[in-house]
């Protein structure tokens, strides 16, 4: 993109004094394989094509893009209201609105792939076959470097439960998903279980390269004075601040159970702070999806204030500090 | 934050994040109007866009949206933005509680713009509550372009009729409606829509104000054979096009509703065009999101006011 | 309690010009058969022994006064840090500090009887044993109206896992305490389970007489600077506005499917429309924790608030809006 | 909120909650000083007891606990309270926001205050950092009592030295030591602590620090065989004895630790009797927390100096 200028570049570069010099810190991290320029994601959903934001900042400074769940037919969603703000988070109930895989891979990632960005596709079904069909139709696209599979849908096939809240039914579509797929596949699981290092045990059974940890928690707000549910749908998904420590320990348990497994920490993410929280617990790489909302340019200063941070403390990599948790 | 701070591209076109200095914050009827200095927001700022301002009250998260009322552009220091905000909840009281010299972080100008009309036409400005506030705005564009504006603005009372001065020195004729008649007619803005229109041979309306006036407006207009475009308000999480909590159903050539965003495909949108009585939607494929908007019949059509359809 | 002067009385009494008068409001429930002047109560663990919110108000204004988990034997809990604040919440780890059955009868009941506050009875163990005879231990003291089972604590003859995530271990427990109960029985489930519904089915067949919901969420959150985790027992609960809307959803799901199962809804309530919440989502009482650490005052201003609320609306008791969702 | 505000009991030894006005806020060297208005506060507040302020940063949920500095009684309206504080996180830096004539939420006088000695007795008042702040206002209670009060005042460095001139116009002697070295002795307080109490002739120390200092200054105190009251800082939650979060580990005179809430039983604990070591906790049955305090080995005992154990 030409003519991009910053009007006053937010990089915060004052740490040469105690530290090491900004440009000597690598945040380059490799994801099951997948080689990222820094770990700082979006959080699938949270960032819509990718041209939205790219008006702001040049996209492509993130570590990947991870897109909106796509869905084998376009989706219209849900009806209105779709959100509720509740303390230091959200309640949302979208329904997967998405332009489904064929237009997507028409118009979005012709646009993604322009701009130079690494994508990390999401990809959501009613069925196992579903996944299975969008995973194949994903196969061999340049600028898709890993999938993700969103497992928080209802199965149509097993009276609308959601696939993620059981370890077989997770393990079935990550199943069908690796085989079609050729880069890395990542299994985004929620915490809304009794157990989830049975259920991130189960879909690497499975063939996961990786995990996505955690998605929103289930939630329901009522307006006290009518009664009615705040979202059309009565029950939705709460993200933001509010959630991190749920999201935190998830990520914690499973790094510890499953230390070889590649993390994407997701939840709450708002500052640097948090990146470094998240990586601490045992994550890769660390998604940021609802404070997008809050600010559009946190992905791009998350990456230089964690350069910074970094730089400030003497430390040359983030990988330093992964799982670096102190008893 | 530090005082001008701003983040964003050069390109006229996009939106910018700025910290803002609080320039004056006063009563204004029952509402209040807040001024902040931002000569990157003054500048690309066009009627009907919106702000959204990050707000203090405990727990908030999320920015609230609102529509611009005013720009000043007078050089890059004194460069202000004007909203107009009624304090009904948490983060407009905290809003409230601002101070000449504080600080607010404001992302914006953001959505789509009244388009302008191409042709020569009498416009008919309608504004409910503090949804005349862009009217304003608008006003003194279409004042610019050397186009007659006229107004009609409607509230429940008299201190929610915006700056009824502003609006007779800024438009042709103004029209006041309260619904319980303590200025103005006694009723609503579509009790005397049609007076007005026949009156002021108007050519085109816009609106803004709840929903369910731009609806009866809407409705009128379409009966009337008059293009109408309004500026509509749905709940907003991130305001810039990525959350898709703000979806408006607006209804294509083929008759199918698909789901818009308010906040980047609108808040500006054809009136006629939006299935207002879609508000239940199944959760099923529908069509894909790719139609370019069509015109509604009407005396002087969409390609012809503003070229593009 | 002699010379109790409020020195400004709190109680919003603008209601007269449009509702009905604040005195015809009836705040009265029944829970389960006990007979409650109004739906406020405390949280287990939240309230302490009872007599230091008393140098505050009169804690017998509220509608019972839930203790804090009774053990068998005395405990003197964790370590600190046994707290961190999160973003509208807060992480604890207290070890269950308490005097022991014993001690407690002894010392702090007396107190709480003498009041004339009604105690709701909350008790932990690490066995179905101990929850049994610190049940039996309990019978026939006059001022405990009901027992809550704390089900959240870890089963040392089950490889420490929390009793709460298992329905048939909560079943046990429930079955036991029940048996020897002479007043009705609460269940207090966790959130932390896949299916709260199958819990929640599985403690009122066991003899739950009603259910609280929730106890606090399992998380986690760590220092950056220094790797340490903020609790020095790691994991902690997560309680406090931030997950209100868990704990409305995990009331109305369970409201729902047990249509005829008393429930003390708890989780962030801070407001009396948070009480009005919970209410519509089905809970006939409602507990209050957190927020009494952000307000001393806050049982006492929501039980006036409530009855000024009902009057400005001309709703004359609170049951009336118990389960009202309107769809 | 409301102004003037209060909640509580007529009774002196308990706690209220006040909407306070702020009637000063400036610098102090390193720190803040906030000063708020509440006769009810300043009527029942005793030397060593502290206040929690609700903070409005974002997220923000808990109070924020701070020592009370110094109280003026002048009649119910002019009554108020000072606290010092370090502007070091977001609740803190909330703090120093407030503006003269706006509103904080306080809850106090919270916690148990210094006891005082009944018999007459030299007394050595240790503060280091922000800790220097309640050692004021027992020096002017100490001097109401006619008791001797020498100050030691310790911090890294001299603009953390709070209130030098205060220090001297207050006591008897004061002697500095800065880690340093820009004011005072070069070094920690323990470092002279032995030379002041015996040029001095302390009976009795009085110390509130970071809780490394505490201990130092206790142990020192033990080896001399002073009696020794600190006032501790612990992470609180409530404040006010509920949830059992801001525990110290004491020792009883059977040799085993309990777990004292530092909000209700302490912040003043009997230094000599705090388990410094014990901060790793089995989470086993223990004893019951019911046993009377008990007295160290010292010049003069607890019992001659507070009456009570
Ligand atoms: C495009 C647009 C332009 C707007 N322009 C104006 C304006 O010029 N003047 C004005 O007074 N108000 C305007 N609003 C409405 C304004 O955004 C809300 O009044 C405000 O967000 C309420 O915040 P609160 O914290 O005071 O209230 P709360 O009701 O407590 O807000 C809770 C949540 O609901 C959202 N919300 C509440 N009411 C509305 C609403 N009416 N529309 C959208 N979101 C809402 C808030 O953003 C917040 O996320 C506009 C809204 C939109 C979408
Ligand atoms: C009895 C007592 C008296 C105190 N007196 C003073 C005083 O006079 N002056 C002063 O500057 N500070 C004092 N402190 C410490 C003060 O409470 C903390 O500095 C303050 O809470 C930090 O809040 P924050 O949001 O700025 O920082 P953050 O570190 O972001 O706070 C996060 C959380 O940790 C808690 N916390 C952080 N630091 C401390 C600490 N040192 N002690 C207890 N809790 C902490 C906060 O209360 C909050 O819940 C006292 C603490 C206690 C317990
Ligand atoms: C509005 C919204 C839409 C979302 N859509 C999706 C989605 O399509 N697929 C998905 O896997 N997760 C989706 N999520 C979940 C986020 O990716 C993320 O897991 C969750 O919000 C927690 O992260 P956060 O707190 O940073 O937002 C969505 C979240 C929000 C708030
Ligand atoms: C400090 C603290 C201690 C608690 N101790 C107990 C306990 O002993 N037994 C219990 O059943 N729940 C305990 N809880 C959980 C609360 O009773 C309540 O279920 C939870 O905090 C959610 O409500 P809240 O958000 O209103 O605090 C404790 C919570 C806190 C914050
Ligand atoms: S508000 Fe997020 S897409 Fe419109
Ligand atoms: S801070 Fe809650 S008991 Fe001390």
């Amino acid at each position: 993109m030409p003519d991009v200028r910053r009007i006053d570049p937010n990089v915060v570069d004052t740490a040469r004094d105690t530290g090491i010099p900004v440009d000597d810190v690598e945040l380059a991290v490799e994801l099951a394989g997948i080689a990222l320029d820094n770990p700082i994601t979006t959080a699938s959903g949270c960032f819509a094509s990718g041209a939205e934001i790219d008006r702001f900042y040049d996209v492509t400074e993130l570590g990947a893009v991870v897109v909106k769940s796509i869905t084998l037919e376009p989706r219209e969603g849900l009806p209105t209201p779709r959100m509720a703000e509740t303390p230091s988070g959200m309640l949302n109930a979208i329904g997967l609105q998405n332009p489904g895989i064929d237009a997507w891979l028409e118009r979005d990632l012709p646009w993604l792939q322009g701009r130079g960005a690494k994508v990390i596709a999401s990809l959501a079904g009613k069925s196992v076959e579903e996944y299975r069909e969008v995973a194949r139709r994903l196969r061999g696209r340049g600028a898709v470097v890993g999938l993700e599979v969103n497992l928080s849908c209802p199965n149509v096939e097993h009276r609308g439960l959601v696939f993620a809240c059981s370890p077989d039914q997770s393990a079935q579509v990550v199943a069908a998903v690796a085989e079609e797929a050729d880069v890395p596949v990542f299994a985004k699981l929620t915490s809304d279980v009794t157990d989830i290092v049975t259920v991130a045990r189960s879909v690497t059974d499975a063939g996961a390269d990786g995990l996505t940890l955690i998605n929103t928690l289930l939630g329901m707000s009522i307006d006290p004075e009518t009664g009615r549910p705040r979202l059309s749908n009565v029950y939705g998904g709460l993200s933001g601040p509010a959630i991190r420590p749920v999201a935190v320990r998830n990520v914690h348990q499973v790094a510890t159970a499953l230390p070889d497994v590649p993390i994407i920490g997701c939840g709450g993410v708002r500052t640097v702070a948090d990146v470094v929280e998240f990586t601490r617990a045992g994550a890769t790489a660390v998604a940021v999806g609802t404070s997008t909302f809050v600010d559009p340019f946190v992905g791009q200063t998350l990456v230089a204030e964690l350069r910074s941070w970094l730089a400030r403390r003497g430390i040359r990599t983030i990988t330093e500090l992964r799982g670096k948790v102190v008893a | 934050m530090r005082r001008g701070f701003v983040q964003g591209r050069s390109e006229a076109d996009t939106p910018v994040r700025a910290i803002c200095e609080v320039m004056a914050r006063r009563r204004e009827g029952a509402y209040w109007q807040l001024s902040f200095s931002s000569p990157e927001i003054a500048d690309r700022a066009r009627p009907g866009q919106f702000v959204e301002i990050a707000v203090g009250s405990p727990g908030a998260l999320l920015r609230r949206p609102f529509s611009i009322a005013r720009v000043s552009r007078q050089g890059a220091f004194a460069s202000t933005v004007d909203v107009v905000f009624d304090a009904h909840g948490p983060g407009t009281e905290w809003l409230t509680s601002l101070d000449v010299h504080d600080l607010v972080d404001v992302v914006g100008p953001l959505g789509t713009a009244f388009p302008l009309p191409q042709r020569k036409v009498s416009c008919l400005l309608i504004g409910g509550g503090y949804g005349a506030a862009p009217m304003y705005f608008l006003a003194d564009e279409l004042a610019r372009q050397g186009l007659r504006a006229d107004m009609i603005i409607g509230a429940a009372s008299q201190e929610r009729i915006l700056s009824a001065i502003e609006a007779k020195r800024i438009s042709a004729s103004v029209t006041f409606t309260t619904e319980d008649g303590t200025l103005g007619e006694r009723g609503r803005v579509t009790d005397v829509l049609e007076d007005v229109a026949r009156s002021c041979r108007t050519g085109v309306v816009y609106a803004c104000g709840p929903n369910p006036m731009l609806r009866a407006v809407s409705e009128r207009c379409r009966e009337l054979e008059l293009p109408v475009q309004v500026a509509v308000e749905e709940h907003m999480a991130c305001g810039v096009g990525v959350c898709f909590t703000c979806v408006m159903p607006v209804r294509a050539k083929d008759g199918r509703v698909r789901m818009k965003r308010s906040c980047i495909e609108g808040p500006v949108f054809n009136g006629a065009r939006i299935a207002w009585d879609e508000t239940r939607w199944r959760n099923e494929p529908d069509v894909l999101d790719d139609e370019p908007d069509e015109q509604p019949v009407q005396r002087l059509t969409d390609a012809e006011l503003w070229g593009e359809g």
